[in-house]
């Protein structure tokens, strides 16, 4: 059923009877000519795009939970295009392109709202390093701007310039970035994937990966054996489990990131604001929460949940940047699992093991990625070689040592 | 865990007190073969589960330990002082 | 020659007391910090027996470290001749000038503490004669406790200031 | 408008009246009242509008889960949005507002969304509003982010304190409820450190609410004698207005008071809330249970109850809820409400009951009606009339007040906070807590015991257990006989909605989620517990559906034809109630967010008029103005030419300061620089690189060898505590055998750099022993005495700015003094302070590098230290990642000087450097400028680069592209350094 004013009219007169799921419960079948492991935003994109742009639909993407019940449904929904390093920013330039006609493309409104994205700096280096990066993103012909000090004040003027431990001296904005309705992401490419074919199947966990003569062959599930032609892993968070039943081990760490919605509020804020002094962003959903979050707690964890220690330093940091929010009440904390990379980047690339293709180590950037991910990792899948956009995310970088360090912190995944 | 980690010298102290540095990896030998140190460096098990990993007491004893901890529960099994466990283990 | 002054960290703070509570500068005497190499044999009887003939207090720090205190500066001199007195098995680094101390007593200084350590400091589990290396709020702090309501906190120079203004913040609803 | 309030009876002070606003509106209290009792006592049902259809709303509760009652309290910086008015103590002056309506509360026009709700169904805006596509950010999105949202936050910052501390005790008990309060009394008189915590302002939970007679003592009376008790027992700390919000792993429990948020005049001295961070062995659950709603139309209209609230506002209040008044429970505890409302004078005219037999025990004068329902309630802005269905027929009966009782939900919350999942319990028609998970017991309604004495009996026994497996002895109190106990008696069958209404019947009341919207759902494929609360939103208001999620899960349960159990819960989270920035921030906020670290020559640079900037937690001099300079540059162009031509004093205490002693140190410092390091002789310092294990600089410094077993290391400011971390990482972790002793002596030593052509001249004055060229060369380091013997301190002849330069390290107290001596006997030689930005511009001039250049992805032979690593050497940190193809491509960015071809031209640090006549894109971006100033000594601009292949491309004509502000400077690329390249300045 196509969304429209019209139906959504039609059917509140007819007292919404008649809406039709908004994808399948399918059986498995018992062979696809690519299973994709992880109902996430990044494996629900690959499978949207396989069928659209590369007419695969013969695809099955298997979720052990409900589909979006990852990082796509618990990240804090910022889009941003506004990175440094030229093989990262022309692809997160892509995927902001693809943001901005998301909608109209799979006829759900998932909310992409670009109300500018942010990021403070307080001391020379950090201007000079916003600098670096900013003329990064001029030369990619993604916009950029760097404001002054008094030019942050006209847009924000409650952010904390007469008292701060660490003055704020400008920032780097990027108007075109902003925040999307994340559920809705998960939700929009689940029902275009399934109104082309694809079989979305939730409740169904993958048990082992089986190889014959060092093939890919299929994966073992909760729900039986499934065959396939090609093996597609996209499951942020649990990547480095999922690869070890193919005896793989990744450049990854998990580590548990924490976020926070306020109570509703009525406008407060208009767009992103990132701290430069400390770790603390925020955002306004539509709905009124201000939606905010910091830094990854630090530890490897596979547990949804994080510690207090985490919540007062990213309260500290909320208050010091915006006095005022000291009487905002903070509703709820939730945690998502990282795939830490070892260089701060993420991976799309082929494994050594014939048919098993590996989509990981997203970081806290994965949710802005979704589009340009699934598009890039449906090329590969399709054409056998790298979306020339993606070409740089390749694994064996670390032994090769052509890393992609944007923040350079080195191999510790913690730090990035 | 997390909240409150054993110190071995100290006794329970806050996560804000340490510096966590990752998984507790046996250096490998100055001669060994490039892919002991590429795995080194860059490879981690990541388990579900029990994992070790350097823990340093920064505000407290300033003493580097080896954390063992349940990745899912949070639960700490042991903790102990590297340099004594790098004893044991030679 | 110059006038030769040795500025107090602390020089501009004055004692804040009330009934409840006291913080208080001490003195910047010696502080020395005591090193033992690894494969040394237990040095706790040598640390105290050194701290003795030195007029010193010797503080757990670390295992294998101690913070050997003095309210008086110690002589180059003498020094020189307890450094020496450590080696081998032992380092010894001055530290007088890097560390400050203060003191913070008083029947509510329990309560002021707890606002800034996680460390529990009921008397059985924290007794008085016992040393601490602990978070005071954001600072990193060597905490003594002297007797049930009298605690000795030294902290870098360079943090000591920070760390009064953030005690005497602790202390300011007891005042 | 009329009084409900009672003549008598309540735990109110009615000799204590208190005026408060509503809506501006002046009205008057009682000491012990509740705003939202306040407000119920004036006669004030209409208190809110709903989320979406703006519908008017009453209060529904009389606690923490209230969804209606949110209201805004206080003005300007203390503006407090979402503020449950259940929750909010009465104070005298106390300004309420209402929220999310307009023009007023009584007059929404937001209401006329109900009109288009069959258009408004659940997940409407993900089908809608997506053309034209522009239309998003300018037209539709503005009008629902104005038309979302509840209360109205302030932009003024906070005038009031915030505090923290940490506690510590065996067993915390969070609730001070019937099973609480026995749990701790039990707990306390055996001796245990017992902490209770409690969100209301008294202790006794629903025993303040409780009609009931306890060992002959009235119940409220009971409670107040119990927390008497407590409060006199010193191993006891009861604190009430204290919410436990979350639980955290190590059972750390998060808890905030609420200092001062019930007081007219604050005390500025203390905090208006407290975070607590509290270690308990272990803790009872005494959080009770929280009653459920009945879904049926109109449940929402002012004047319908939840009937454990009209109880609360009856006995504790002594507000009567209405004239007439029906009750529609599925349990006994209507009829213990009906029995209360009755001997209060307050008419019932119904009891309306689904089971067929139910309130056996129920006297009163009130008709009970049985295998009953109440389908809608009607009435505006307050309740007028319900339909009461009885078997085929259907009354109508005017009413004012209507209570209701679904059922009652343990409030598990704090037990699922770590992973458990709470189990559904048929019998009890309610999810109980996770077992014994972990340390945390429940007790009482908290699990499901129903019953006072029943759970008095449950919270003894429990907490006795829990302390004696600390080796307490504990014996668990016991309380006496409890006269008019009324258990509740759940129903074998919940429930869930109630079918046949007309009017539309809320699950969630605040943000405006129906049956329908649930069946919506389910049907469109969102039936997932998880879907369903993201489709339809429900169970995330402000509430956190504490009313809503077990109705929900009920009716998800039949639409999918599952039980509760199956369908399961979401995720309970912290926090328990929203908890204020405010409180989580505590003290460190403004200018207090972080420590400041002072150098001990801050005293000095001040006097000699320092401008000061943040460095990490440090100050450090930035310029030293003069009268008739302009600006800064003028400034810090005249302390450069003052360093080349005569002297500059700089403090660069800052600077990381480690000693390294032991047998094994010089070893060990072989092992963590790329260079050499076994041979340093003594009282000599040596430039060092140390890289991480990945092949990449990490930071440098000198080293100098002070003896033969002690060395300094110096490390870059910003860096400091990083490799103190990391060298102790590799003598404990990596290398425990090596015998090594490490100690930051950073803050024992003011240290200044003294530089320029003059420095040794200046400083001979004061230093005993001959510092000429012949005695104390470049690189030299020792011990030196001052001042005919009166100090000693270090000297170490070394160089950031390319001049003639040592650095003096005094113990810190004599710092400021010794600093002023320079000064002094530097006065005529020209000596004057000079602040970083001069440092920079020297070392730019140089070519030294810093951690601009050092920027976490460079190796050494990026900046020209290639040869320095010793590959010779068995092993040092970084040796063996460093040998990979990519660290050692031909094109990777190398250390450039570059300068503007007219040097009238300027750039500036971040430009990006393209190649002559190449288009601005990304594929042509040759490198960056790392570092640039204004050069006095090349009298231009000039900058260091990191430029692919730079080191073989001097001379060649770039463009510095800095398209941000449109600034395109041609320039070349040059050696790195600009001054003194010969370094004869330096071994002067």
């Amino acid at each position: 059923m196509r969304y429209s004013v019209f139906s959504l009219l039609w059917n509140g007169l007819r007292g919404n009877r008649d809406w039709t799921p908004a994808w399948r419960q399918p059986e498995p079948k018992p062979h696809y000519d690519v299973v994709i492991v992880g109902g996430g935003g990044h494996g629900l994109a690959t499978a949207y795009y396989l069928a659209k742009e590369f007419g695969i639909a013969n695809v099955a993407v298997l979720e052990k939970n409900y589909i979006g019940s990852g990082n796509v449904g618990r990240n804090t929904t910022i889009i941003r295009s506004n990175y440094l390093l030229p093989a990262n920013n022309p692809f997160y330039e892509l995927s902001m392109k693809l943001w901005e006609g998301l909608e109209q493309d799979f006829n759900f409104n998932a909310m992409v709202s670009q109300r500018g994205v942010l990021n403070l700096y307080h001391s020379d280096a950090q201007r000079d390093a916003f600098t670096r990066r900013g003329n990064a993103m001029r030369l990619h012909g993604v916009d950029a701007e760097l404001l002054d000090r008094e030019a942050v004040r006209r847009m924000v003027p409650f952010l904390d310039f007469d008292n701060a431990r660490f003055p704020i001296k400008g920032g780097l904005l990027q108007r075109r970035g902003g925040t999307v309705r994340h559920d809705a992401v998960a939700w929009g490419y689940a029902r275009g994937a399934d109104s082309r074919g694809i079989d979305i199947i939730q409740g169904c966990e993958v048990t082992g990966i089986r190889r014959e003569n060092g093939r890919v062959t299929g994966v073992e599930t909760s729900r039986g054996f499934i065959g396939c032609g090609k093996l597609a892993l996209a499951a942020a968070g649990n990547s480095s489990e999922v690869a070890r039943m193919a005896d793989l081990k990744l450049p990854l760490e998990s580590h548990v990131l924490q976020a926070f919605v306020s109570e509703g509020l009525k406008p407060f804020i208009d767009g992103v604001v990132t701290f430069g002094a400390g770790h603390f962003y925020v955002s306004q959903s539509d709905k009124g929460g201000l939606v905010f979050g910091g830094d990854i707690d630090g530890y490897n964890s596979y547990a949804q949940r994080g510690n207090l220690a985490t919540v007062e330093h990213v309260a500290e940091a909320g208050k010091a940047m915006i006095p005022a929010l000291s009487r905002v009440r903070v509703l709820r904390a939730w945690g998502g699992i990282m795939d830490m990379s070892m260089d701060g980047s993420p991976i799309i690339d082929r494994t050594h093991i014939d048919n098993l293709y590996l989509n990981a180590g997203w970081c806290y950037g994965g949710f802005k990625a979704t589009p340009a991910s699934g598009f890039c990792f449906a090329h590969l899948l399709a054409r056998g070689t790298p979306h020339e956009k993606a070409a740089a995310f390749r694994l064996d970088r670390f032994r090769r040592g052509h890393l992609l360090d944007e923040k350079g912190q080195g191999a510790q995944p913690n730090l990035h | 865990m997390a909240s409150l980690v054993p110190c071995p010298h100290c006794g329970s102290r806050p996560k804000e007190e340490f510096t966590i540095k990752g998984a507790a990896l046996a250096r490998p030998a100055p001669d060994a073969d490039p892919d002991s140190w590429f795995h080194y460096v860059y490879l981690r098990e990541n388990p579900r589960g029990a994992y070790e990993e350097y823990w340093h007491h920064t505000a407290g004893c300033r003493r580097w330990l080896i954390v063992c901890r349940d990745t899912v529960t949070h639960q700490v099994n042991t903790s102990q002082d590297a340099a004594a466990a790098k004893g044991q283990a030679a | 020659m110059p006038d030769l002054r040795a500025l107090p960290a602390l020089a501009d703070r004055t004692p804040l007391v009330s009934h409840g509570i006291r913080l208080s500068p001490l003195p910047e005497g010696t502080v020395l910090q005591m090193i033992v190499g690894p494969d040394a044999p237990d040095q706790t009887a040598n640390v105290e027996r050194l701290a003795n003939e030195s007029g010193l207090a010797a503080r757990p720090l670390s295992p294998g470290q101690w913070l050997l205190i003095g309210d008086k500066p110690t002589r180059r001199a003498d020094m020189k001749h307890l450094l020496a007195a450590l080696e081998p098995q032992a380092s010894g680094i001055d530290q007088s000038h890097g560390r400050v101390r203060m003191r913070l007593e008083g029947p509510m200084a329990v309560k002021v503490l707890a606002k800034g350590t996680a460390v529990d400091l009921n008397q059985r589990a924290f007794p008085p004669g016992r040393s601490v290396a602990t978070l005071i709020g954001h600072i990193a702090a060597h905490l003594t406790r002297h007797d049930v309501e009298d605690f000795e906190i030294a902290v870098l120079r360079g943090l000591a200031e920070a760390c009064w203004i953030d005690l005497a913040g602790m202390c300011e609803e007891f005042v | 408008m009329t009084s409900y309030r009672l003549p008598q009876g309540g735990l109110i002070d009615r000799g204590h009246p208190l005026s408060f606003t509503f809506d501006g509106k002046a009205l008057q209290g009682v000491q012990g009242d509740s705003l939202a009792s306040a407000l119920l006592a004036n006669g004030r049902r209409l208190v809110g509008r709903s989320f979406k259809y703006h519908r008017p709303r009453g209060i529904l509760t009389s606690g923490a889960a209230e969804p209606n009652a949110l209201m805004t309290i206080g003005s300007s910086g203390r503006t407090e949005p979402n503020t449950r008015a259940t929750m909010q103590e009465l104070y005298a002056g106390l300004e309420a507002r209402s929220q999310n309506r307009w023009p007023s509360l009584a007059f929404d026009i937001g209401a006329l969304n109900s009109l288009a709700s069959p258009f408004l169904g659940a997940g409407f805006y993900y089908k809608t509003f997506m053309w034209p596509a522009p239309f998003w950010e300018k037209v539709y999105e503005p009008f629902i982010r104005k038309a979302a949202g509840l209360g109205r936050a302030t932009h003024e910052a906070d005038p009031d304190s915030y505090d923290k501390c940490w506690a510590h005790c065996d067993l915390l008990v969070v609730g001070s409820g019937p099973a609480g309060l026995a749990a701790a009394l039990t707990a306390g008189r055996a001796g245990a450190r017992v902490i209770v915590a409690d969100e209301h302002a008294m202790a006794g939970g629903s025993l303040l609410s409780e009609t009931a007679i306890i060992g002959g003592t009235p119940a409220s009376a009971f409670a107040e004698a119990c927390a008497t008790e407590l409060r006199s027992l010193p191993n006891v700390t009861l604190l009430t207005r204290t919410t436990v919000f979350g639980w955290y792993d190590g059972n750390v429990f998060g808890a905030v008071e609420r200092v001062q948020r019930h007081i007219a005049t604050l005390s500025p001295s203390r905090p208006v809330e407290r975070l607590w961070r509290i270690v308990a062995k272990g803790t009872i659950l005494a959080t009770g249970a929280e009653e459920r709603p009945l879904v049926f139309g109109g449940n929402d209209i002012p004047g319908v109850m939840m009937a454990g609230a009209m109880r609360t506002y009856l006995n504790r209040y002594a507000v009567a809820p209405g004239r007439t008044t029906a009750i529609f429970t599925a349990n006994d505890s209507g009829y213990q409400l009906a029995a209360d409302l009755e001997a209060r004078g307050v008419r019932v005219s119904a009891i309306v009951d689904p089971r067929a037999a139910g309130g056996a025990t129920y006297a009163g004068k009130a008709r009970v009606l049985r295998d009953a329902v109440v389908t809608d309630a009607h009435g505006g802005r307050s309740l007028a009339a319900i339909d009461i269905r009885s078997g085929s027929r259907t009354d109508r009966l005017k009413v004012d007040a209507l209570a209701m009782s679904g059922g009652f939900s343990p409030v598990v919350h704090l037990a699922c906070h770590r992973g458990g999942r709470p189990v559904w319990s048929d019998e009890k028609a309610g999810f109980l807590p996770p077992a014994n998970f972990g340390g945390l017991t429940p007790a009482g309604a908290a699990r499901g015991i129903d019953g006072l004495a029943a759970c008095l009996d449950d919270g003894a026994r429990r907490g006795a257990n829990l302390v004696a497996t600390f080796g307490f002895t504990a014996t668990p109190v016991a309380f006496g006989t409890v006269e008019g106990d009324v258990p509740v008696s759940a129903p074998a069958k919940t429930l869930w909605s109630i079918p046949g209404g007309k009017g539309k019947a809320f699950v969630d009341y605040q943000n405006d989620v129906h049956r329908k919207d649930l069946d919506l759902a389910v049907k469109e494929g969102y039936g997932h517990v998880e879907l369903a609360k993201r489709y339809t939103t429900g169970g995330m208001a402000t509430d956190q559906g504490k009313l809503s999620n077990v109705n929900a899960i009920g009716l998800l349960a039949e639409a999918r034809g599952l039980s509760p159990g199956a369908v399961g819960t979401t995720t309970f989270r912290p926090f328990y109630t929203p908890v204020s920035f405010g409180a989580l921030a505590g003290a460190h906020h403004g200018e207090h967010f972080q420590p400041v670290r002072r150098s001990p020559l801050h005293g000095w640079a001040a006097r000699h008029g320092a401008v000061f900037v943040e460095t990490g937690l440090w100050y450090r001099s930035a310029w030293f103005p003069r009268t008739g300079e302009k600006d800064w540059r003028e400034s810090v162009a005249r302390e450069v030419v003052n360093v080349r031509r005569n002297a500059g004093l700089c403090d660069v205490s800052m600077l990381g300061k480690i000693e390294i002693c032991g047998p094994d140190a010089a070893e060990f410092l072989n092992r963590v620089y790329c260079n050499a390091f076994l041979k340093l002789p003594i009282g000599k310092a040596r430039y060092g690189l140390m890289l991480r294990e990945d092949g990449m600089i990490y930071d440098d410094g000198t080293t100098s060898r002070l003896e033969e077993n002690r060395f300094l290391m110096t490390t870059t400011t910003a860096y400091a505590a990083g490799a103190m971390n990391h060298l102790e990482f590799c003598a404990q972790a990596l290398w425990p055998d090596l015998d090594v002793r490490l100690a930051s002596v950073t803050d024992q030593w003011a240290q200044m750099a003294i530089a320029g052509p003059k420095s040794r001249k200046i400083l001979q004055a004061i230093i005993d022993e001959d510092i000429g060229d012949a005695a104390f060369p470049y690189l030299a380091a020792h011990e030196v005495s001052l001042f005919g013997g009166a100090l000693h301190g270090r000297l170490f002849r070394i160089s950031f700015s390319g001049e003639l330069a040592y650095e003096l390290a005094i113990p810190a107290a004599y710092g400021d003094s010794v600093a002023e001596a320079l000064m002094a006997t530097g006065r005529t030689e020209g000596l004057m302070p000079y602040g970083v930005e001069a440092l920079s511009v020297l070392r730019i001039e140089k070519g030294h590098v810093t951690h601009n250049e050092i920027n976490g992805t460079v190796v050494p032979a990026d900046l020209g230290f290639g040869k320095m690593v010793s590959l010779a050497k068995p092993d040092f940190i970084g040796k063996a990642m460093l040998q990979r193809e990519g660290l050692a491509a031909p094109d990777r960015p190398r250390l450039v000087g570059v300068v503007p071809l007219d040097p009238a031209d300027t750039f500036r640090t971040g430009a990006h450097i393209l190649a002559k006549n190449a288009a601005a894109t990304l594929e042509n971006d040759q490198g960056y400028v790392t570092s640039s100033a204004h050069s006095p000594h090349v009298g231009s601009t000039i900058g260091l680069a990191l430029v692919k292949r730079g080191d073989e491309r001097h001379g060649e004509e770039v463009v510095v592209w800095n398209g941000l502000n449109g600034e395109f400077t041609s320039a070349r690329l040059c050696p790195p350094v600009f001054f003194d390249p010969s370094n004869e300045k330096l071994h002067a």
